[in-house]
């Protein structure tokens, strides 16, 4: 018997057909993968099975039992617990408030604040998922946001857990004790479903696999009876040409960036970066690496002119300019937060930047607007019903696609990108790479900062390293994923 | 003083549903209609049982009511909350001048000895120097300020009422019953709305005139947004609000003109929300620069 | 479609929805305060179009619509501009002020006030951005609480300095015939106030969809961070939207005052709530610009045919107020129920 | 435009500046028309503005309704007055308590000495003031409620030289209607030493009665007898009897006398206290347990017609 069965579900959204008859069952203990392409269905699949959406056809059974699910409410009291990618937590109310919510212990009719904050430290000391129950959610790290949410639904004694790509906004660290966590956490008898679009996470933490393409299941498999290959196949329906390394022609001529001595400091004078200095090339890529906060987003903000005019920031010779300089494509991390707004068309998303040239005087011929985002929604294959509809109704894939379609096609010499494929599928990760090693073969200077160290591994010629504000490394593109660790945690040598 | 707390009480009172509101969410504009509201009833139903008490009780039945046409349309049915608000105060202002003369057979301002107004605490043996001339709706209105604290950071519901309006989804998502607890805060602003109508007819003065709210709801919604979710703050929003208008008093016998009085408890606020600011941005981190 | 369909079509689509239900509701409100709606209606419609009317359903659409691009225009932007009556006051005081103080030519007699109250009102209102974007008081606060000292500087001013002398109220002194904006025909009350605002709103559509600005503006507004890093100076946008937004409320002070009784007399700027109607005007138009002069001419509608109603029928101001009220309710209910719909 | 029905033989349409609302003075206005249609068989309609645009669209309205006369209460018709009756010199108007610049010949207007009765009022506040201090809480600060708080001072320090005069104005949002802050203003004066305040503040006068009960103090009413609404508190009223003269004056045009300006002083009967009326013993004015200031009003009223004092009106000035 299964802990929970997804049967014949079929899930439409007006022409959208996101979940199309699938059957999905997870075995009590067991850690269970969901992968495909943006858009497949999957988390339309978990949305079911915590009650967030009610399947057109088809029908979730838990313990063998059918269950009728309306609410959230109704999932939870049947044992099921959902971590969700954009974190559903309350910013203002203390981490064990975020986690007894809804089922708070209560004493002489007052909230029991001792009995919460012990429970949660008893729950987080069984499972390994440290947090400070009594400090405020809102300034919490995403990492450990993420264990509150996983703590959350423990104390809800989920005995089914979903996660819809948990590692997304994780450092190869983070991931790693999160993968820790789930093992122990499956030990105790709880399933776990987890959907990512990292396959080596697949390999390393699912029992099975459950593939899904185009709202079918395409293929079902152990762990340890498979490979990326086969996965991949079963996603996209082809393999993925292996990464090409091969450059047009080797870094050459001036820097195109430059950072001499940077510090940057806050508002209450701690330093955030320190003298940092590098240089990036015409035809180089430039890895940043370096775990959360070590000073990417000011070195990044800095280099775009976000920062306003740091005079330590020479693009093309001279210092870079305030507000948001020409003279650099950004891709940023945050898709819905900075690089889109999401409730405008595409079309006015692609536009931003380009509206100035686009413009004949003041007017902006929406003709013209129209014409450009439909010329790169095929250029870069976005797969948009028109582009007239919200950025925010496109997968994260393709969001992200068009994303790059606007910032690779500035007339720009710089290219900063940001977690480039960050909760994109494999497919999209292969294109994505392929239009920055494009850049790169243009001549561009790319600043890439990831935290998937297999991506800057893959691209990168030089890979600095950032902690707490100082480059304490720099190693070249082929540096194994132990000595990049190695160097993110401070270690030297 | 005294003064100072007397004109506040309604205005506090008031805020006070707003900011529950607030605290879940809802955009609570329509204080003024409601306020108006609960004055009418307080003093037909006082007028009527000739006891005081009565008239606070209906004025806070009734105005519960009254809210349940904000509850229903901007909670349940999702219609913009100031949109409907500005319909429900002209609603307020049409309904109680209307009936007013249906029921006291003419408009402008009814009072009558007759008609019961609430104790001064000194006559129920409360000899407290600043209370003493105050209804006792005045140091409940104070003391609501503690129990509403309390209540949103130590009680259950509390605690789910600040999630309800932190992130709406997320609560759903935690199986909250995320529109019962905006339409529960909407009424239960309706009775401190109505409690704030009762005090500003049967306690501040004994009477009802057409449209006597005059403004004060609104002065309720700036100082609702000026505190945030913090009952502490709104109370000290409502006293600045007082102090500044008995302050404008003061002026306006000095010789200053009328309009300086008008604008004082404005220009005031606005200067402490500035200096308020300031300091916090000298205090401000990074991050957002 | 067949003829049926199309008809199905008609009478279940949103407007037809809300009118009936407005109508419904009004009409038992009537009936339960022993009104006859048989005389109301008519006496609704004769009120605010026929019998001559039409003139100040139009004379008092104008200064609404002002009023809702004072709102509408920040709100695009992500500003709420809820000052709207400092605003209103202090353009049509400045425009009192030149018109009586400064001595000018014919064309710039009318002009240069216009001019004057528009520049007036964006300057109170543009107060507003650097507290929202330096301090992050936001703008429905700080608007709100510049508003009244902004109108009690106004009525200062027409009491003292700029007071007629020998008059029982608060007023300026009759503005010079210069200064009367030309009439429309020959209406005493029509003015080229109408085709101004209408050319200015036609402006304000064409350059929210299809210019630069426009484009900026909306993007600040959807996402501020969006812009900022997309190189939008958000600051300087939402500055500019604010003011625009005053510029239009100092305008339609400034169209008031030129237009007849052609003076500023205290409180008559302010009376008649033109800024919370303009509100709900906008917020009724739910974030469709081009609907904005059509929810502005509804609830102008409203009000001046209400005050026909009371002529005419005999229904107490207080009722119209009544009917209102529950009107603006069930339009602003049928406004969700019809977005929700296609869902 | 056609009308829908004929018009009744003889009708009178009022307009008010104002909504009636709590406006005592303009109620009085439609007492005096209501009262003047009974006496003629009129049919009566009132109209009620909110703002200058909705005077003149109600002025419009009602000169396309053709009735006998056209009243229009206070200065705010001073502009369309001046305009309308000129373009419409079949139809007859009246204005009540002011008079259009230019005045046409088919416009009669009436208009009050209330300064001389606020002067009288000031006598008996001089007279029974203890601590010398007297006040005047005002609605709003407008030229014309001056007509009520200067010659109440005059009045006073004629009989009281030092008497200290302080007048407060209620303004905010609601400045006529607004009982609560039109205590809390004479508290303000209470709580200085004034023991007299003179109410001019509309419906916020029971606001005032309040206060000065509570304090011990005692209120002057305007308008019309207001000692009733907190009996024992209000020493006399400013009275201003629009509803007799508008009455009178309607009359006079149904009559085919048209045109003119009527003044309306102590003289005329238009305006007055309570305190020189035949009613006094009945009225529930304090005034009247104290014969020797009547006596002392009486005085001044015959000063007054014989000239030996002039009130000066603010509005002159
Ligand atoms: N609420 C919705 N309304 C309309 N369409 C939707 C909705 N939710 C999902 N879809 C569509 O259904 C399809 C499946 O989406 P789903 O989010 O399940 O994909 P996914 O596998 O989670 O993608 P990703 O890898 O990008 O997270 C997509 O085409 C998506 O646009
Ligand atoms: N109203 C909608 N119409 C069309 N598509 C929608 C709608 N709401 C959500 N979607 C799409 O459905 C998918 C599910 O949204 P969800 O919040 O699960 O994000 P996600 O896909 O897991 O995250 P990401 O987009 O960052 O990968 C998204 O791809 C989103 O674009
Ligand atoms: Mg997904
Ligand atoms: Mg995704």
């Amino acid at each position: 018997m299964y802990a929970a069965e997804l049967v014949g579900v079929t899930k439409r959204f007006g022409p959208v057909l996101a979940n199309d008859g699938i059957d999905l069952a997870v075995a009590r203990g067991e850690v269970h993968a969901v992968v495909g392409e943006n858009g497949a269905g999957k988390s339309t699949l978990m949305s079911i099975l915590y009650g967030l959406h009610r399947p057109d056809a088809g029908e979730v059974r838990r313990d063998g039992h059918r269950v009728v699910l309306r609410s959230p409410t109704d999932a939870i009291r049947h044992g099921l617990g959902m971590v969700h990618q954009r974190f559903r937590l309350f910013p203002g109310l203390t981490v064990a408030e975020n986690i007894v919510i809804g089922a708070e212990p209560v004493r002489k009719g007052r909230l029991d604040r001792a009995a919460a904050n012990e429970a949660v430290a008893a729950l987080s000391e069984r499972y390994g998922l440290r947090a400070d129950p009594s400090a405020l959610v809102g300034g919490l790290p995403v990492g450990v946001r993420q264990r509150v949410e996983i703590l959350r639904a423990l104390y809800r004694h989920a005995e089914v857990l979903i996660l819809d790509e948990p590692t997304a906004v994780l450092t190869p660290g983070e991931t790693e004790r999160l993968f820790e966590v789930l093992r122990t956490v499956a030990a105790t008898g709880v399933s776990i479903l987890l959907v990512t679009h990292k396959l080596s996470e697949v390999l390393a933490v699912g029992d099975r696999v459950t593939v899904l393409r185009q709202g079918r299941v395409t293929g079902r498999f152990t762990t340890s009876e498979t490979d990326a290959d086969e996965l991949v196949n079963a996603m996209i329906g082809r393999s993925l040409t292996p990464p090409v390394r091969r450059r047009a022609h080797a870094p050459a001529g001036d820097p195109l960036l430059e950072v001499r001595d940077l510090t940057v400091r806050d508002a209450d004078g701690v330093a955030r970066l320190s003298e940092v200095s590098f240089t990036v090339r015409p035809g180089e890529i430039v890895g940043l690496a370096g775990v959360a906060g070590s000073g990417q987003r000011e070195l990044i903000d800095s280099v775009t002119g976000l920062r306003g005019a740091v005079p330590e920031v020479l693009l093309t010779g001279t210092p870079v300019k305030a507000g948001r300089d020409p003279r650099v494509a950004y891709v940023p991390e945050d898709r819905h937060g900075r690089a889109t707004a999401p409730a405008m068309s595409v079309a006015e998303n692609v536009l931003m930047g380009a509206q100035r040239d686009l413009a004949s005087r003041w007017a902006l011929p929406r003709a013209k607007v129209r014409a450009r985002a439909r010329d790169l929604v095929d250029r870069f294959s976005i797969s948009a019903a028109s582009v007239d509809v919200p950025i925010g109704a496109l997968s994260g894939g393709n969001a992200q696609k068009a994303v790059l379609a606007r910032e690779l096609t500035r007339p720009s010499t710089v290219v900063v990108a940001e977690e480039p494929t960050q909760g994109v599928d494999v497919g999209v990760r292969e294109r994505v790479h392929d239009l920055l090693r494009a850049a790169r073969d243009e001549g561009a200077a790319v600043l890439l900062q990831s935290s998937e160290l297999s991506e800057l591994r893959d691209l990168a010629d030089r890979i600095l390293v950032l902690y707490e504000g100082r480059v304490v490394a720099e190693f070249p593109g082929d540096a194994t994923e132990k000595e990049l660790g190695r160097a993110m945690t401070g270690a030297t040598g | 003083m005294a003064g100072v707390l007397t004109a506040t009480a309604p205005v506090l009172l008031a805020a006070l549903g707003g900011l529950l509101c607030q605290v879940a969410g809802v955009f609570n504009i329509a204080l003024e209609g409601q306020l108006l509201w609960g004055a009418f009833v307080a003093v037909v139903v006082s007028d009527l049982t000739g006891s005081a008490w009565t008239g606070v009780a209906g004025a806070v039945a009734a105005t519960v009511v009254f809210s349940a046409l904000l509850s229903g349309p901007a909670v349940a049915l999702r219609a913009d909350p100031i949109v409907v608000a500005v319909g429900l105060n002209l609603l307020a202002l049409g309904l109680t001048a209307f009936l007013m003369r249906q029921i006291f057979g003419s408009g402008g301002t009814y009072s009558s000895p007759e008609l019961a107004g609430l104790p001064d605490l000194g006559e129920l043996g409360l000899d407290v120097p600043v209370l003493r001339e105050q209804s006792p709706l005045v140091p409940v209105a104070l003391l609501l300020v503690a129990v509403l604290a309390f209540w949103l950071t130590r009680t259950r519901s509390g605690l789910r009422l600040r999630a309800v309006g932190q992130h709406l989804d997320a609560a759903q998502a935690v199986g909250l019953r995320v529109s019962g607890y905006q339409h529960g805060v909407t009424l239960v602003a309706g009775a401190l709305c109505g409690l704030a109508g009762a005090q500003l007819s049967l306690g501040n003065v004994t009477l009802f005139s057409e449209g006597m709210s005059a403004g004060r709801g609104w002065i309720a919604v700036v100082a609702v947004m000026l505190s945030g979710v913090y009952p502490g703050r709104l109370l000290l929003a409502c006293l600045l609000f007082g102090v500044a208008e008995a302050f404008g008093f003061r002026l306006q016998g000095a010789g200053l003109p009328q309009q300086a009085a008008d604008a004082a408890p404005y220009v005031i606020t606005l200067a402490a929300l500035v200096l308020a600011a300031v300091a916090r941005r000298r205090r401000r981190s990074y991050e957002h620069a | 479609m067949s003829a049926p369909a199309v008809a199905h079509r008609v009478v279940a689509s949103a407007p037809v929805v809300a009118v009936a239900g407005a109508l419904l509701l009004t009409t038992l409100v009537m009936l339960v305060v022993g009104v006859d709606p048989a005389l109301a209606y008519p006496a609704l419609v004769r009120g605010a179009v026929l019998d001559g009317n039409l003139e100040y359903t139009v004379a008092a659409f104008v200064p609404t619509l002002g009023m809702a691009l004072a709102f509408a225009l920040p709100l695009r932007a992500g500003e709420f501009n809820l000052g709207g009556d400092g605003q209103l006051a202090a353009g049509g005081v400045t425009a009192a002020a030149v018109a009586l103080l400064v001595p000018l030519p014919p064309g710039a007699a009318v002009v240069l006030p216009l001019i004057a109250g528009a520049v007036a009102g964006g300057l109170v209102a543009v107060v507003a951005a650097p507290l929202s974007t330096r301090l992050g008081i936001p703008a429905i606060v700080s608007t709100l609480l510049i508003s009244a000292p902004a109108v009690s500087l106004a009525s200062y001013l027409v009491r003292f300095p700029l007071a007629e002398p020998n008059t029982g109220i608060a007023q300026t002194p009759p503005l010079p015939d210069a200064a009367h904006l030309p009439a429309l025909g020959g209406s005493g009350y029509l003015t080229i106030g109408l085709p101004l605002i209408a050319a200015l709103t036609a402006l304000w559509l064409y350059a929210d969809g299809r210019t630069v600005l426009g484009y900026e503006i909306r993007a600040t507004g959807q996402n501020r961070e969006f812009a900022r890093y997309g190189g939008v100076r958000v600051g300087r946008v939402a500055a500019l939207a604010l003011a625009g937004g005053g510029a239009f409320a100092g305008l339609s002070g400034a169209l008031i005052v030129l237009g007849p009784p052609h003076r500023f007399v205290d409180g008559a700027l302010t009376a008649p709530g033109y800024t919370f109607t303009a509100v709900a005007a906008v917020l009724l138009a739910s974030a469709r610009p081009v609907v904005v002069p059509l929810t502005v001419a509804l609830l102008t509608f409203l009000q001046v045919g209400g005050q026909g109603m009371e002529r005419e029928a005999g229904v107490p101001s207080q009722l119209t107020q009544i009917v209102q009220g529950l009107i603006i309710v069930i339009v602003a209910v049928l406004a969700t129920l019809r977005a929700r719909r296609p869902r | 435009a056609e009308t829908a029905e004929a018009p009744p033989a003889k009708s009178i349409i009022l307009i008010t500046p104002n909504p009636v609302g709590t406006n005592s003075f303009l109620q009085l206005g439609v007492k005096g028309a209501e009262a003047a249609a009974k006496e003629l068989g009129a049919s009566f309609k009132l109209y009620e503005s909110k703002d200058p645009t909705s005077i003149a669209q109600n002025v419009d309205a009602a000169v396309r309704a053709k009735p006998t006369v056209i009243v229009g209460i206070s200065f705010s018709f001073d502009d369309v007055f001046t305009t309308v009756p000129k373009a419409n010199p079949g139809q007859q108007f009246l204005q009540v308590d002011s008079c259009a610049k230019e005045q046409a010949p088919n416009l009669a207007c009436v208009s009050f000495k209330e300064h001389e009765a606020a002067y009288l009022a000031g006598v008996e506040a001089g007279l029974l003031s203890k601590s010398g201090q007297i006040g005047v809480v005002a609605a709003l600060d407008t030229p014309f409620i001056h007509r009520w708080i200067e010659p109440f001072f005059a009045g006073a320090t004629s009989v009281k030289p030092a008497a200290q005069g302080t007048p407060l104005y209620v303004g905010g949002s609601n400045p006529f209607s607004d009982p609560a802050r039109a205590k809390s203003q004479a508290q303000t004066l209470t709580g200085r030493g004034v023991d007299l305040i003179a109410a001019a503040a509309s419906g916020g006068n029971p606001g005032v009665f309040e206060a000065v009960a509570a304090s011990g103090g005692k209120a002057f009413g305007v308008d019309v007898n207001q000692c009733a609404l907190s009996p024992g508190n209000v020493v006399d009223n400013v009275l201003k009897h629009v509803d007799v003269a508008e009455h009178a004056a309607i009359k006079e045009i149904f009559d085919g006398r048209t045109g003119g300006v009527k003044v309306y002083g102590l003289a005329e009967g238009g305006v007055g206290v309570n305190a020189l009326g035949d009613d006094l013993a009945s009225s529930g004015c304090t005034v009247a347990a104290s014969p020797d200031v009547v006596a002392k009003v009486k005085q001044t009223r015959d000063d007054i017609f014989a000239g030996k004092i002039t009130v000066a009106d603010p509005l002159q000035s």
